[in-house]
């Protein structure tokens, strides 16, 4: 096996203190939440499900770890504020010092490997990778290379990954690295691999799902879903999986269940 | 202080139970709680053969509510009793069985074979999704579909029979009744209500089936209405849902007239809410000075 | 851009109006801005006689709705041509009085009386308000109902006639074609939901009335559903309303076949909001590059 | 005319911005607000309208304008936090220097006379008094009598009104004052008046009304009533009247308009 699995099975709703809760770029703010269970039980790939106070919202916010402070047993989660979005706006709103209901950590993990791994994100997918490329320099002592998508020159999280890894930058409008995406990043600098982890929007990860199949490698990718209850319960979340799925019985996996993170074989995006 | 009930002959050990659909099988709750505590666990939509369910996305938001229109995605019956119902023994609790088809014999294929497994506590028969085409509302939508159901369903049940009502009608009482008259052992209302969400950007519907189904706080007046007018007309205990999220709601339907409720969305909010519903109807009933938690469905004032 | 939309024959400057019962004859709502910049002002329900309406508490909050059981207190036509009408004529914008009774011989007594008035653009006739006994929603709720008061109404009225449709219903959209086959020049919808709240602690009904009708955001869901229903079945104007509490919503409406819209229990959160409604249509429009305010219920893509 | 009635016609509803907001007794909280408009236009007995931010919650929450500070431009309300109500437990989140929604001052003032004036207040009916005596004495420079009932010796605002009258307390539990009932002290003090102004729950006013009607004074009480739209709209909020009432065309008068100060023979409690 050249992928060790790890899951985390111990899980707990509370409220748990939050310690920060700042934007670091336009509309991207990054909260640290002081919570020692999930901390501790988390594995990289995994997500929390953040709870509004707002009455009239219903539904938990699921967001990727992105990363994990184990000394302290603080959880960092980088989320973008939805133009229209409204529950991510009250977010915002969340001083630190004051409570937030929370559950975690949920779904599987990115399996890790001693291969040479190469790290795609696009936008609100990059965060879910900064806790991979940590582990992996933790576990492999290996430097992973890492493609990042921004869609202009205000970046976030770069100067932490640059500490772990060989970084390339692709953005939209060209004002920062390359002019284009991911995809171009890689083929421009000759990014080689021989397993790929990636989290962004869909269309990058058709691309990615492309160039694996193409270059026969291993390649996990993190899912996004419009989600119920983010536990397993309720069967919103699924994406469309080529075989019968051992957890649904039929042709569908549970993007918070069975995901967020699947080798792209499995799913159809 | 004596909180069990005694529905259609099986006894719970407090009026609690989850909502169809929301609760899964249990397994995923019970990293939270010991599940064993609630009255009852009810488990999502079993259908004869495997359903895929329809397109993403299937649920969305609304203002104090939910809409899903998740079609009764299901591995089938077999794979049901194989895996969740296996699960399910392990559980100390009563178990109810959601079951669901597009036609009578496809029913019937459920009923019959979820009635010689002894970990079945009683049958409940959706005749009220409205998010499949066939079968599902239909049925529950007019008095002749709703007899017609129930009698074959209790022909061949070795278990207690539930219906469950959809609110999408005029008279919600009428049907009740109707499925009382064919011997239906209990009732459970409401299932969901007929709605839709149009997303302006797109300006397309938000859901890929069009329409879902609404629940949540959002439609619990008008819930309690619908207990309200079923439970004078029928002498059947009724087991009530629709937007319970803590103690306070589910005795306003216990009050309105049902012996037992589910909870639903609320689950979805926070985790362990009906270990704190089964709590709070307790205090409720130290609070009144009631010993007995059949005295709150009696104890409406009018 | 054109916000400007004909209803029925009248000339709406955009397609924002009041939900009657909410907004008084307008009176209270020009102290915080220029009630003139809406596409028209319908008023509270006026009937033959005074009536005094429901005992207290009339009105009670629930998750993102508003129950109510103001039972149509108001002065009697007469009254109302005297003193609010009278006001209204200062209004420089469109005038639909909302009617109601208990017999047709009401209904009619109204109709003919604000015939004859010259500051009165439509009538919309209320057959859908679920907190009076007879009258009121039992027109609205059979087909042959709704065409005994249309037929009624339309061969005394000589203003054009909206009938406004109760959701109570299994199929509104029946009621809607029974109601454009009398006859009716336009619908509006949805009145309120038939719904309860009983009071835990004193274990009494919360309103005095016992139901009363639910509004408000809580059940838009449902009312985009009906509308979308309707509006595929009939070919007259729609003018919706259920919950609309910014331009989104009135969008939303727009989206699912609606060519006005009316703004009810919002008035209570934000005096403003109609302004604001009608503002936020046209910044829709602009960001969807729409030149024509009916380019948006004809947008939806489905 | 023995009574001097003003009416403000101002209105407006905005984003005020909170200066205090702190408990003054169990459950029991005063709140500044920086309304000048409000300010300038608020005569003592008018109320004004709270909106909260909760969009669960759609109505407004009705409270008397306890006190004005001109000079300022703020106004205060004194609220109880409901055991069950959870509107006014979130007004006590709302923190000084943020903002509110509000909009005032509607419905009827104390009509003032230069009378031997009682005023009587029960509860959270005490608070819409504080200005009316201040404005007692800054017109006609007469000191009224006050008596103020309270559940026990956790009062409020007791020191303010005892710079502008007489003070008499009751309490339930007899732990300060007289023990008993407003109309206790009232007897056991005889405190003589020839005009009397009212707020507190229901029985009490209901005992005012006995006293007026039997002693043949004056007596206006201002009512609580369940509302709506809380502007004259919507007629949620109405009491019985002995007469057909001018603002309705029928036996009821809208707390909001016509109140929420009547002359007591005009309502029936
Ligand atoms: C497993 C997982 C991990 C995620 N990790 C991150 C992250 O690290 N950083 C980040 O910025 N975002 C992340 N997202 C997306 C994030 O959940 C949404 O941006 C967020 O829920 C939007 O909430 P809102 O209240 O602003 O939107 P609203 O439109 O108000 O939300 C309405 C409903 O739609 C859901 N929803 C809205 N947008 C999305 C979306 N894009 N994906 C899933 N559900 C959505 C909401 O959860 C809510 O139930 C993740 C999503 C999933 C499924
Ligand atoms: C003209 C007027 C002046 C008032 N002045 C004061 C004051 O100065 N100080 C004070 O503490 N209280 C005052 N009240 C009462 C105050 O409005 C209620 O205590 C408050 O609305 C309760 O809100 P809640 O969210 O805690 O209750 P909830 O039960 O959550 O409220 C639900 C609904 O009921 C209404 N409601 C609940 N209790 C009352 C009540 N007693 N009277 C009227 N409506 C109620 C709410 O406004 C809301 O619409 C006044 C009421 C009126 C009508
Ligand atoms: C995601 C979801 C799935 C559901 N699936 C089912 C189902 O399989 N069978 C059924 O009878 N009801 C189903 N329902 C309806 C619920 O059991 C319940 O009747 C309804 O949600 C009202 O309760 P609530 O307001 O507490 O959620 C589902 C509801 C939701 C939200
Ligand atoms: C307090 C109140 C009074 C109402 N009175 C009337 C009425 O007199 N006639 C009528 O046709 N509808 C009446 N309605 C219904 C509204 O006009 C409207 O149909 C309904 O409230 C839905 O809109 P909303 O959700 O925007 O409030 C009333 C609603 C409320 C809340
Ligand atoms: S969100 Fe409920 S099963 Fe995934
Ligand atoms: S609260 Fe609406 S009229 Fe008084």
């Amino acid at each position: 096996m050249d992928a060790i699995s790890l899951l985390g099975s111990q899980k707990d709703c509370f409220s748990a203190i939050i310690k920060r809760n700042e934007p670091i770029a336009e509309n991207i703010f990054e909260m640290w939440i002081e919570a020692p269970v999930i901390a501790m039980s988390a594995y990289c790939g995994q997500f929390v499900n953040i709870y509004l106070r707002n009455q009239a919202k219903i539904l938990p916010r699921p967001f990727a770890i992105c990363s994990i402070d184990h000394s302290k047993g603080w959880i960092r989660v980088v989320y973008r504020v939805g133009k229209h979005g409204t529950g991510t706006r009250e977010i915002t709103y969340m001083y630190p010092g004051t409570r937030v209901n929370i559950t975690g950590p949920h779904g599987t993990t990115f399996p890790m490997s001693h291969k040479k791994c190469l790290l795609i994100g696009g936008g609100v997918g990059i965060p879910p990778l900064l806790q991979l490329a940590v582990s992996l320099v933790d576990v492999f002592g290996k430097r992973p290379d890492i493609v990042l998508g921004y869609r202009n020159d205000d970046t976030f999280l770069v100067d932490e990954f640059e500490e772990l890894g060989t970084v390339h930058i692709a953005t939209e409008d060209g004002s920062r690295g390359i002019k284009g995406t991911v995809m171009d990043a890689i083929a421009q600098n000759r990014v080689g691999a021989e397993i790929i982890y990636a989290c962004g929007p869909v269309p990058m990860l058709k691309a990615v799902k492309e160039y694996a199949l193409e270059k026969d490698l291993t390649a996990y990718i993190s899912l996004e879903a419009r989600m119920g209850c983010g536990l397993g319960a309720c069967l919103s979340c699924v994406c469309k999986t080529s075989e019968v799925n051992k957890g649904t019985g039929v042709k569908n996996a549970r993007v918070c269940k069975e995901g967020p993170v699947f080798e792209v074989r499995e799913v159809e995006l | 202080m004596n909180m069990s009930v005694n529905i259609a002959g099986v006894e719970w050990k407090n009026p609690v139970t989850t909502a169809s659909g929301t609760f899964g099988s249990g397994r995923e709750f019970a990293d939270f709680f010991d599940i064993s505590e609630l009255g009852a666990i009810t488990t999502k939509g079993v259908s004869s053969k495997p359903w895929e369910g329809n397109p993403v996305p299937r649920i969305a938001e609304t203002s104090s509510g939910v809409l899903n229109s998740i079609g009764l995605q299901n591995g089938g019956v077999d794979r049901f009793i194989e895996k969740d119902l296996a699960y399910l023994k392990t559980v100390d609790t009563n178990v109810i069985v959601n079951v669901c088809g597009h036609t009578v014999p496809e029913y019937l294929e459920v009923v019959e074979k979820l009635s010689d497994e002894e970990a079945v506590d009683m049958l409940e028969i959706n005749v009220s999704c409205p998010n499949i085409s066939e079968g599902g509302m239909a049925f529950g939508t007019t008095t002749e579909g709703i007899t017609e159901i129930t009698k074959a369903v209790k022909e061949k049940s070795k278990k207690p029979v539930i219906l469950k009502l959809s609110p999408n009608v005029a008279d919600i009482s009428e049907i009740g009744k109707a499925a009382e008259a064919a011997g239906a052992d209990a009732l459970s209302m409401v299932n969901t209500f007929l709605a839709t969400f149009i997303d302006i950007r797109s300006r397309k519907f938000f859901l890929a089936n069009k329409t879902g189904g609404l629940s949540g706080p959002a439609i619990k007046p008008i819930a309690v209405r619908m207990v309200y007018e079923t439970a004078k007309a029928v002498d059947i205990p009724i087991i009530a849902m629709g937007g319970i999220m803590s103690g306070a709601e589910a005795v306003e339907f216990m009050l309105a007239g049902a012996s037992a409720v589910a909870v639903g969305v609320a689950n979805f909010r926070y985790p362990k809410v009906t270990r704190q519903v089964i709590r709070e109807i307790g205090e409720y009933m130290e609070e009144q000075g009631f010993e007995d938690v059949s005295e709150i469905t009696k104890g409406l004032i009018e």
